[in-house]
């Protein structure tokens, strides 16, 4: 039995903490937070530096040559500093579409770019209020334009390149599109985490390129939200174990009634449930990276998983830190709503967890996972 | 067993009504009378003073304080019946709350008939606004554990200190404040009450900017600031019974329209029929249905418990304990609703857009607002200590700041 | 405002109460539970005397005249001394299927021994594992002969009369039946609360009357249910109180660590989850009382509200009872499981907290109350 | 990141298995090991004896023992290995477990070697079966407020009390048992630890019945029973530190097969597909899907969890902190479960007949069972006491109850 990570891997991972807490403190995701930058651009290149973005891609087109395992971790890292940086949509969303769709010209232009940090790529999928992809996908690809109009597209204000979910011929396809061409319309709306920047995007006729085959359209946009899902659940767990590590410091270190409030059943068994969450979560996001490593034919289940348990112990790990601080948790000036923003935002990426939850059951009826 | 006035209540009520018949005008549909959290402006204050005092004039400025006082001398079911009429019309939001449900009982009780006759008739007509200042940063649930310094100067006392969560401090002309005047004595026993002047040199107020953006609240900052000795309402080391007074009175109101968001039930019921879960409206769907149902029978709950509480003040009795168990279950059921609305809403519901998002983003406004209605007034902890010692009569924890000189106790 | 009971209510409550605390200690409860009689005979025929089962029926046919506000402060007695009684079955049931159904020559035969308690009526309903009702119904009424086979009918093993939820061209209606008639096999079988008898009754063309007219049958079925489930709620409700009492009467005599365990917040912060839920319930069962006594039009949604909440909290407060128990709570010989046996057993009837959700959703759509 | 064995586990692995091949037949499909609580007829345990006597004499009796104790001395993850493959064969079932688990460990560590020499080998080899005698009525959760005691008398000790949830205590030979010998002293220093013939006059046993109508437990009363002081294990009032070693070897198994209706998450899907619900198969309700989505994720968290222990233990580590989760959360989930198990059967859900019920009525017998798995071993409240205490390190309560005479402690 080897189900956890390498020596190696952990040294990479210590690494990467290391330079997050120093280049991304909470203060400075706060900068960002509070002017109008879209994200942290000098985190971003020195992420770059690490070889973050290129950490699964092989060093032909400037990758780092690690692996998901190594990614995952990084992945993990980024959430524990709820860093505002465009790592998900570019990295997990973005270049994992390319590497799925396995284009050689398209791979060879963009992947060195995407490997550098160079070119930020994002994912464009929702179109309205409610679930999105399937019957509710109206933006169009015709004869290489695409038309149509895409919301709440995380970083659609600076991404370069955008994978957008659009229908040709009846069938749903990813389509590549750069966002600096002609046909574009973009601005950028009010986030729910102002960290993380999102924008809407019009496309009138851009000139587009559908990614895969027609038919297999659908089934790779399902396998590109599975690996990202995996990713993104890493981020998500990283924020949620800061959550609670930082519930635990705030409950040890306030005393109310002449003693550590952390002393209280009602807080230390709250600090239990968070605790157990995150761990449950982490087990299943081991899982997730393990089936992602390995391509393993459970990681359609895997990514359920992953992300039903992160998805919710994140929310709950950042609801319950800032209860547990009480009025000051309830200050803009406090962190706390940094995480419960982040938790909300990125809870509603890529599915909720109870889309994910049924897709769970769905894919149990058919799946020989035990 | 019905939900009808009784003969008395009715008479009260038709009384009532013809009255603002005759000085107000009903509210359009839709209209909502906006909470002194929300409006401050220098204009609504005017209109506002000038209501209270239109209603002073007329007898419905408190309706429940004695006659002898300016009160109307009437029961707490016609205080109810005067607030849902009151309500039904656009009148100015009400910045009298803390004075006349907070202070002014409390200087009824313990004041003297010189400092009553100097505060309660303006705070009766609304030309002085006031303002609570109990809470600070370090003691949060533990209220007691209070350190504003007072210390006696000659014909003064001075103030030195911080204040939190004070709504209206900016426009209020005076507070209630607990101070410490001696550490060396157990916590509750070195507490004094005093009314503080907010115009007066060393008061400085400063908003607080709460998660949700706005700033509805203050700090505020005791820097030498003088309180003359005519001023206080305790004796000297006797102010947490006077405290206790206070809160005994204190509305577990979280401030009227000031709960974020504006949205309710029935707008969840209605983003629910318009959305698509796998195929059909979500409101189709099991899942949610049982979560709809979860709330519709929490809410109706809550309002039967209220209709009871109402019922007992009715027939002149306590209300019994249901009344505890209100913020409890709305505030939590608040920030789960909230968040299924985000839910629902899919990648959208991460935006805060107003012409994107459902309902102008009013659910991701009370999905903001929710974590202060977990806190503000008690946390959840806090109520379940509360009904569990208080109504319940559960023993409580041992206790090791009770009984040791304030300064002694642990701090961390 | 005059949302409670009255003084002359409660008065009635009281006596009750005092009636059951004299005749239906949980040492009487157990010597049915631990027997295999199937009913407190004693006790039904004390009920009797009371009025209890006539309380809602008018003097005319032998009732006490009371209405619905006093027979639901008697089910909530009934329910606070989980009493071994038929009432839910025969009370709340058949005898308001009769009542509705308004046949002057069947009401006049029934309603006499109904009320005295001389006759055991039941309702019975379910065919076999799953959600009853509507298209599980195979028990078919031709030409005055029911045949079919019903299970889990309470008391169906010394009922006397049956209302038998069956198929009729087509519809589905309420029929009766005399379970002392020809064509009628029964037998006792296995039950969760061995207080509670539950019998598998075949008909085989077993003479039979329909109730009502063919065409409004389901109404009267979904009437019966809804005014049923008011009345088992205040039994639920009753119960669940009488958890909560017993809990906190257990945690303030138990001590640990030199304290009573009721002053650790563990304990005292689920009492105050048990208090909260019983008084949710409570609210809302007094809703329900007053929708049936003034045969309000709010009554299929106030039967939502008054059930689904006292369901939730019988069995909470029955669970986590016997969580405060600890060891001694798992043993046969404390009462823990005499009332979570009772809670399953009642959370099953009538269709489940889960059921009642969706009727209350669906409800809502079409009516008016706010 | 893998699943597999190392070379050196997959070679210990084989060696098992071809020891077990040759004697021992594998399961039938379906066939499972009964718990030690299921059943104890003389047979089966006659059965149990020869078999465990058969691994003694092959060298599998006790992996991780010293090889000075006549164990193999091999790791934990071996143990664990050699536990996988035993359990696929048909094997009696194990009753040895709290002498070689708990017994053993704590005799190995504080006994004399002539106690170990008179105890161990017959340990071993399954000649005498060990059961454990610490849990008291009044004790609970607060395992050192016990009160069976023990009293000096020449060359013996008389011992007087009663002992419960003792499994086995009605066959077997030995018992440990913690006594009180000083209630002068505070609570955890008054304690003395013995080993008690359990034949021996003034033992008796009596069984308990649980909710679930079984009796796989026993209260053990001492009535003048007489322990000669050479069957004594640790210093006089030394007896709580022994305990803890003993309670340090403790596995939080609720023994096997135990857990009541034999059935699992298939079962309930399986379930939650044949039945309706609103005119569908219930599996395909978002709410039924919901649900079953929540109980697999947490199972599978619950199983990768595991395997991170068995890591740690395969390279050697002491497993982190995630396995204090475990009982926590199978045991609520194995009640809700179980609940929804009997709500989806409608009103057959309230039936115990095997007949109408689905699965054997196996979900009413789970749900019976659910209780005591909440509760054994530690509540879940005790539960997240640990977790938060010695996992987080968070800080204790105050304790009134840790420095004075264990006889000044307040009882009710």
């Amino acid at each position: 039995m080897n189900f956890d990570f390498s020596e190696e891997q952990k040294l990479l991972q210590k690494a990467s903490r290391d330079f997050l807490e120093a280049n991304c403190t909470l203060a400075r995701v706060r900068e960002i937070f509070e002017s109008d930058l879209p994200y942290d651009e000098a985190l971003w290149k020195g992420a770059a530096e690490m070889g973050w973005q290129g950490a699964a891609l092989p060093e032909s087109v400037g990758g780092a040559g690690f692996g998901y395992l190594e990614l995952a971790l990084v992945a993990e890292e980024v959430g524990r500093a709820i860093a505002a940086i465009p790592f998900a949509p570019s990295v997990y969303l973005a270049t994992e579409a390319l590497l799925l769709a396995d284009d050689a010209a398209i791979n060879a232009r963009y992947l060195p770019g995407l490997a550098s940090g160079d070119c930020i790529g994002t994912f464009a999928l929702a179109e309205r209020v409610g679930q999105s992809g399937g019957s509710n996908v109206e933006t169009a690809l015709s004869r290489g334009k695409l038309t149509g109009r895409k919301v709440a597209v995380p970083y659609g204000d600076v991404a370069d390149i955008a994978v957008v979910v659009a229908k040709q011929q009846g069938k749903v396809v990813p389509v590549l599109v750069e966002l600096t061409g002609a046909g574009i319309k973009r601005h950028a709306v009010e986030s729910f985490d102002p960290a993380v920047s999102q924008a809407t995007i019009e496309f009138e006729a851009a000139p587009a390129k559908r990614l895969g085959k027609l038919a297999e359209g659908q089934g790779l946009i399902e396998d590109v939200r599975d690996r990202a899902a995996i990713l993104l659940a890493f981020e998500q767990l990283g924020s949620a174990q800061r959550c609670l590590d930082i519930g635990i410091e705030f409950a040890r270190q306030r005393y109310a009634f002449g003693r550590p409030i952390a002393s209280f059943q009602a807080i230390k068994h709250k600090l239990a449930d968070m605790f157990t969450a995150v761990e449950l979560a982490r087990s299943n996001c081991y899982y997730g990276a393990w089936a992602l490593s390995t391509n393993s034919e459970e990681l359609p289940v895997a990514a359920c998983l992953a992300r039903i348990s992160a998805s919710e112990a994140f929310q709950f790990c950042a609801e319950e830190n800032l209860q547990i601080h009480g009025g000051v948790g309830f200050t803009w000036e406090y962190d706390c709503h940094l995480f419960l923003r982040r938790a909300m935002l990125q809870g509603s990426m890529l599915g909720t967890a109870r889309d994910w939850k049924r897709a769970l059951i769905r894919r149990l009826a058919t799946s020989s996972v035990e | 067993m019905d939900f009808d006035d009784t003969p008395d209540e009715a008479a009260f009520r038709a009384e009532a009504v013809s009255w603002l018949e005759k000085n107000a005008e009903l509210k359009k549909p839709g209209e909502k009378t906006a909470g002194g959290l929300e409006r401050d402006d220098p204009d609504t204050i005017a209109a506002a003073k000038a209501w209270q005092a239109r209603k002073a004039d007329a007898g419905w400025a408190c309706i429940t304080w004695p006659k002898e006082y300016g009160g109307r001398g009437g029961t707490s079911i016609q205080n109810v019946i005067w607030g849902q009429e009151e309500g039904r019309y656009a009148v100015p939001p009400n910045m009298f709350m803390i004075g006349l449900g907070m202070a002014g009982p409390t200087l009824m009780a313990h004041a003297t008939p010189e400092q009553q006759k100097r505060w309660l008739p303006k705070m009766i007509r609304g030309e002085e606004i006031w303002c609570q200042l109990f809470s600070e940063p370090a003691a949060g649930s533990d209220l007691a554990n209070l350190r504003t310094s007072a210390v006696r100067d000659g014909d003064d006392w001075i103030v030195n200190g911080q204040k939190i969560w004070t709504s209206g401090a900016h426009y209020c002309d005076w507070g209630i404040v607990v101070t410490r005047t001696d550490p060396a004595v157990r916590k509750h026993a070195g507490l004094t009450y005093f009314v503080v002047d907010m115009k007066s040199p060393g008061v400085a107020c400063r908003p607080i900017k709460q998660i949700s953006g706005g700033a509805n609240f203050n700090e505020v900052f005791f820097n030498d600031a003088r309180i003359p000795d005519t001023q206080r309402i305790s004796e000297v080391g006797n102010g947490w019974a006077v405290a206790i007074t206070t809160l005994m009175n204190e509305r577990s109101s979280i401030g009227g329209g000031g709960v974020g968001g504006g949205v309710g039930f029935r707008d969840l019921l209605d983003l629910a029929s318009s959305v698509e879960l796998d195929g059909r409206p979500a409101i189709e769907d099991g899942a949610i249905q049982e979560k709809m149902a979860d709330y519709y029978v929490r809410q109706k709950g809550l309002q039967f418990t209220s209709n009871r509480a109402l019922t007992a003040l009715s027939r002149g009795e306590t209300p019994g304990p249901g009344g505890s168990i209100g913020k409890l279950v709305a505030a939590k059921m608040r920030q789960e609703m909230a968040a299924l609305a985000m839910e629902l809403q899919g990648e959208v519901g991460g935006l805060l857009d107003t012409q994107l998002t459902a309902d102008e983003a009013g659910w991701q406004q009370a999905y903001l607002w929710a974590p202060g209605m977990r806190i503000a007034g008690g946390t959840d902890e806090i109520m379940r200590n509360i009904i569990a010692e208080r109504v319940l009569r559960l023993p409580p924890e041992p206790r090791i700041d009770k009984e040791v000189a304030f300064r002694e106790i642990p701090t961390g």
